[in-house]
């Protein structure tokens, strides 16, 4: 019986969980992989699927989470009114759209 | 009060993060559609002071806002509450900015 | 096993007499152990809360307290008690100002920052001050939230079962309680007890009141042996919102405003009958109009399901849903549309006007027992002006903190009850585990019918006879019902000894309203129907000794102002409000 | 002369008039319990209290269940139906039965005392802790406030809380989170802190300050709040006042 907002928080806390746990390995992967060898090294090591499939995830979610954010930023700091309510739909709507750009850009 | 200064500092952080974010998507768009190659992104950042402010930044602003954030979801889905959390919330902060910023050091 | 609590002041409600006497006790002697039980959650239960008019004092320049009181006693027909009604609208000003200030009721405002007072039903000065059109939420919410902030004890479901007489029967010492979710049975003793529990005309088919009044308060006094004042005095608004038998929400009030603003009532045959009865139409006053819709329902000029219809829409249906937003939510709720369609209204017992007899410190004849609100007879005379009621209960809820205060520092001691009553009247409640369960939606529907049809807006000797017959009946078939199950939330319990109250007190109107041969304010005699010589005016008393109830009655004393004379310089010019 | 007749409006329940509504209701006492079921006429008009009314009028007196005012202004009568808190004497069975079926619960995150009754204590508890409640400032009486001010409308967009606990059942920070108020206290703290006459403003906020950032903007409550009001508005506002302290800044909006 949930509605909209809380499947956006629920989205936006999932991914915000998932960044949490993935950007240090993304640090670390990335800090690890350039210190250790010269550019064609890295270039190999981006042409690995893996990688590639993980470093798309990691846009993603940082989308999704950059969208929830948004909408949480606004409905906290925006000044509320009647109409309050759909501009705060609208900007999600748009940052979601957004977000599946770049995930179809990724992917692209 | 130490809940409304964590708040102010996780609003505050994600407000810094956003533009950031939105920075880097950007530009990671722009290089998986122009087919710009890992070497191409390096060759950049390495030794700009732009890029590397940009992601220093990020890298801070992040190592605030995730543990703050992390912190709510363990005390609320883990029941894990008090002063061992803190402890590891900071404790997980300090690795997030000592990868991050490694990782920046490396790249540029 | 009945379990003990000694406590200095022990209040019955909490509604705005009760929760304002815990805080007047409380301020007056922080010292004292207070004990606020209600028959539902503190503040949330009782007709406090469901005030939608608003609160009349005077305020404003241009009114005086001398003009309220005309109002008072002239809307009263001269049967006040009017050192009551004095005290009433004397104490409305400070009173207001106390919910104001220190309470923090936020009152709606004029342009110029100032107490907003609007019209209200058949008084001479827009005194009434209120809180959009839910001036009650307002005032309960905010004496809730002070009481629960004090060392105040809170007997949540509690009901009060019996009040036991102390050992030589001098005084009252305590009152026997039933915990509602435990069905523990708990004595508590007190040095002062207050009734404010309310009364409520829920006896009637069609009724206002919230559900879990039913004249307890009324009830206990008599069998107390007290004097219960004015019962023939029973309020009813015209326009109840009819949704069939099925569901509560029959019987609840639409605003009167709907009549104000121009509402039309229409017949059976979607015809307006009000210009048969009077020259103001819809616009004439609650007792007026209640009876020619009375008269409508009587002559079968009505709808399929019995009731009468409310229109607005030719006041257009947009401005209707903007003017009255809470009333149409209200109706589309149940299915109705207010604004554009119509609506099946009847008329509706809506507040009694009697109760016990009580002096204006709010004691009783019966030392230790104070009284205030709506269990008390007296203020209001033969009909209450619209916004008196909730000024009655924080006034005299006040003072009752007050007195009661300063009579328990002086008490050294608790009385010791009477143990024999207290006995008695506890096998009395457990009694019904062992009789067989009686029909008690059956009798419940039998009473209402019975009081609305021959007790009600019209009445005559004959109907009364036939009421005093029937209530007699019912007495002894609520008598022999018992319940089943067990103590503990039992609602069947407890709709058990609700009905035993509603029998008992109905008993007191039909009583009452056999003894006043004449009409006037809410009573109505077809029988009588002028209104007798105001100068040698009485008003009603009814005691209940030996099972039978006795109506007698007194001359009033004109203490303050006499038929034909009035306090003010000029006479009152013509109501400001339509109503 | 054509009769006149009220217009039902139709809404979403569309069976046969003089159906049986399947109804499903909790019993059980303190933690434990069954959903039992039920079959109840269908009525026009009936709301869900109405239902409850009817098992325990005519089916099983020992059904427990709570009312008082029976027009949604005290706030005694809320339930779990269909899985959504409410207020049940103002909901309509036609809104909330699906295909004829009704489940009836007691309100979520406050203990049961028996089948449909909750403890509203806890509530209320918190709602006292918080010191949501007026705090008279001395200052001379009934001090002018223009309607129109933003701070009074401010306060009056929250003020007619019925104290239902129905936003309180529908938030999850409250199921989450022990020390949350819920949204009911902090939208009254709201309403304090704009209230110009009150003489601690700034100690409702710092009361606020524990709490408000429990909320995680599910929006749950101004979603299922009876009477319309919008208690995540009020804690937003609540939650910008206490940012804006926290950054050392120490005027109140709207006042210099
Ligand atoms: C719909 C409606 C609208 C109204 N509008 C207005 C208006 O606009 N202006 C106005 O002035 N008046 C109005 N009134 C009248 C007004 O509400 C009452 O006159 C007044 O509030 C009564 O206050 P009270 O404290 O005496 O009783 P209540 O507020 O009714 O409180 C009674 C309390 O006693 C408790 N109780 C009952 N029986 C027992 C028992 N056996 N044991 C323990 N506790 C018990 C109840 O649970 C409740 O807590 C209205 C009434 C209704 C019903
Ligand atoms: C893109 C910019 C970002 C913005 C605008 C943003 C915004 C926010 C906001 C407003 C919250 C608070 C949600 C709440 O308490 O209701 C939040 C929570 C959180 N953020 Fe971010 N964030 C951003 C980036 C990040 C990054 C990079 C990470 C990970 C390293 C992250 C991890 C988290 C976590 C774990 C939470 C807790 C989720 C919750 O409590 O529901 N965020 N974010
Ligand atoms: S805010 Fe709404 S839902 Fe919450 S208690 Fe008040 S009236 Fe009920
Ligand atoms: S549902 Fe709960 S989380 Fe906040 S917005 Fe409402 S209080
Ligand atoms: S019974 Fe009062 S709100 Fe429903």
């Amino acid at each position: 019986m949930r509605r909209g907002p809380w499947w956006a928080f629920l989205l936006h806390r999932l991914s915000g969980v998932a960044l949490a746990v993935f950007l240090p390995v993304h640090f670390l992967v990335l800090g690890l992989a350039v210190e250790r060898a010269a550019l064609d090294r890295v270039l190999d090591w981006t042409d690995n699927p893996w990688v590639k499939l993980a470093e798309a995830g990691l846009v993603v979610l940082l989308a999704l989470h950059l969208t929830g954010g948004l909408r949480v930023l606004l409905l906290e700091f925006g000044r509320w009114s009647d109409r309050q309510q759909s501009r705060i739909a609208v900007a999600g709507g748009l940052a979601l759209l957004a977000g599946f750009g770049f995930l179809a850009a990724a992917f692209a | 009060m130490k809940e409304a200064w964590l708040f102010a500092a996780q609003r505050v952080s994600a407000m810094v993060l956003a533009p950031l974010v939105l920075l880097h998507l950007g530009t990671v768009l722009y290089a998986v559609r122009g087919g710009l190659s890992a070497d191409e992104i390096l060759a950049r950042t390495e030794g700009s002071l732009f890029w590397g402010a940009v992601y220093g930044l990020f890298v801070l602003a992040a190592a605030v806002h995730a543990p703050i954030g992390l912190r709510a979801v363990l005390g609320e889905w883990c029941r894990w509450r008090g002063a061992g959390l803190d402890i590891a919330m900071a404790l997980f902060g300090l690795v997030l900015l000592a990868l991050g910023l490694r990782a920046v050091a490396a790249v540029l | 096993m009945i379990e003990r609590l000694d406590r200095d002041i022990l209040i019955l409600g909490s509604g705005g007499a009760g929760l304002f006497a815990a805080l007047h006790a409380y301020r007056a002697d922080p010292a004292l152990d207070i004990a606020v039980a209600a028959k539902g959650l503190l503040g949330k239960s009782g007709c406090t809360r469901m005030v939608q008019g608003g609160y009349n004092v005077a305020l404003a320049p241009g009114d005086s307290v001398e003009r309220h009181f005309m109002d008072t006693i002239e809307g009263g027909a001269w049967i006040n008690h009017q050192q009551l009604a004095w005290t009433l609208v004397e104490g409305a000003v400070a009173r207001i100002r106390e919910l104001e200030d220190e309470i923090g009721c936020y009152f709606d405002r004029n342009p110029d920052g100032s107490i907003h007072q609007k019209a209200f039903a058949g008084q001479t000065f827009d005194r009434t001050v209120h809180k959009g059109d839910l001036t009650g939420i307002e005032i309960v919410n905010r004496l809730m939230e002070q009481v629960w902030a004090r060392a105040v004890t809170r007997l949540e479901e509690h009901r009060a079962a019996a009040l036991i007489p102390s050992r030589d029967g001098s005084r009252l010492a305590g009152v026997l309680l039933i915990d509602i979710r435990t069905g523990a049975l708990r004595f508590v003793r007190a040095k002062a007890v207050l009734l404010a529990t309310g009364g409520g005309p829920t006896m009637y088919r069609y009724h206002t009141p919230s559900g879990d009044k039913t004249c307890d308060g009324m009830a206990m006094a008599l069998e107390a042996g007290l004097a219960l004042r004015d019962m023939e005095m029973v309020q009813f608004h015209p326009t109840g919102l009819y949704a069939g038998p099925g569901t509560r929400m029959t019987g609840t009030v639409l605003e009167e405003g709907l009549r104000g603003a121009g509402g039309h009532l229409l017949g059976g045959d979607g015809t307006r009958f009000m210009e048969r009865y009077d020259d103001r139409l819809e616009r004439a006053t609650r007792d007026i109009v209640s009876r020619a819709m009375a008269s409508e329902m009587r002559a079968g000029n009505v709808t399929e399901n019995g009731g009468l219809y409310i229109s607005m829409a030719h006041l257009g249906p947009e401005s209707v849903a903007a003017r009255f937003k809470g009333m149409v939510e209200r109706c589309r709720d149940c299915g109705f549309d207010l604004a554009g369609g119509l609506v099946e209204v009847v008329p509706t017992a809506h507040y009694m006007m009697g109760g016990v007899a009580f002096e204006p410190d709010t004691t009783t004849a019966l030392p230790g027992l104070y009284a205030a609100g709506e269990d008390t007879g007296g203020v209001h005379g033969a009909n209450r002006l619209g916004g008196n009621g909730v000024a009655n209960s924080t006034v005299y809820g006040g003072v009752a903190g007050d007195r009661m205060a300063a009579d328990a520092a002086r008490e050294r001691a608790f009385p010791d009850p009477d143990e024999a009553v207290l006995e008695a009247a506890a096998a009395r409640c457990l009694a019904l585990f062992d009789r067989p369960p009686g029909d008690l939606a059956g009798i419940r529907e039998r009473l209402s019918d019975l009081m609305w049809d021959e007790v009600g807006i019209l009445r005559s000797a004959a109907s009364l006879e036939r009421a005093e017959a029937g209530l007699a009946d019912l007495a002894a078939e609520v008598e022999a019902a018992g319940t089943p199950g067990g103590p503990a939330f039992n609602l069947a319990w407890h709709d058990r000894l609700n009905l035993e109250s509603l029998v008992t007190v109905s008993r007191a109107i039909a009583a009452a309203a056999r003894a006043r041969e004449d009409s006037r304010g809410a009573h109505y005699r077809e029988d009588f129907p002028e209104t007798g010589d105001l100068a040698a005016t009485r008003y009603t008393a009814v005691r209940l000794a030996n099972g039978a109830f006795a109506a007698a009655s007194e001359p009033v004393a004109f203490t303050h102002v006499s038929p034909g004379e009035s306090l003010l310089a000029e006479p009152s010019p013509t109501p400001a409000s339509p109503l | 002369m054509k009769r006149a007749r009220p217009r039902l409006v139709k809404t979403g329940y569309d069976g046969p008039v003089m159906a049986m509504l399947e109804v499903e209701i909790w019993r059980g006492e303190g933690g434990g319990g069954a959903w039992r079921r039920y079959a109840v006429p269908h009525e026009a008009n009936q709301t869900v209290l109405d239902v409850v009314t009817h098992v325990q009028r005519h089916i099983d007196p020992s059904l427990a269940y709570r009312f008082a005012c029976r027009v949604g202004m005290c706030g005694s009568c809320a339930m779990t139906v269909n899985g959504r808190p409410r207020w049940t004497c103002r909901t309509h069975v036609s809104q909330a039965a699906r295909k004829g079926r009704v489940r009836i619960g007691p309100l979520r995150n406050l203990p049961v005392i028996r089948d449909l009754a909750v403890d509203m204590a806890p509530f209320f508890e918190k709602w006292r802790d918080a010191g949501a409640r007026f705090v008279p400032s001395g200052e001379p009486p009934e001090e002018p406030v223009r309607p129109d001010e933003p701070e009074r409308r401010a306060a009056d967009a929250g003020i007619e809380c019925i104290n239902c606990a129905v936003c309180y059942a529908a938030c999850d920070s409250v199921a989450w989170n022990p020390d949350y108020p819920g949204p009911a206290v902090l939208n009254r703290l709201w309403t304090l802190a704009n209230d110009r006459r009150d003489g601690d403003r700034d100690g409702h906020l710092d009361a606020a300050g524990a709490g408000c950032h429990l909320c995680r903007s599910h929006q749950e409550c101004a979603d299922a709040c009876p009477t319309g009001l919008n208690p995540t508005a009020a804690i937003a506002g609540l939650k910008r006042e206490v940012f804006r302290r926290a950054l050392g800044g120490r005027t109140r909006e709207g006042r210099q």
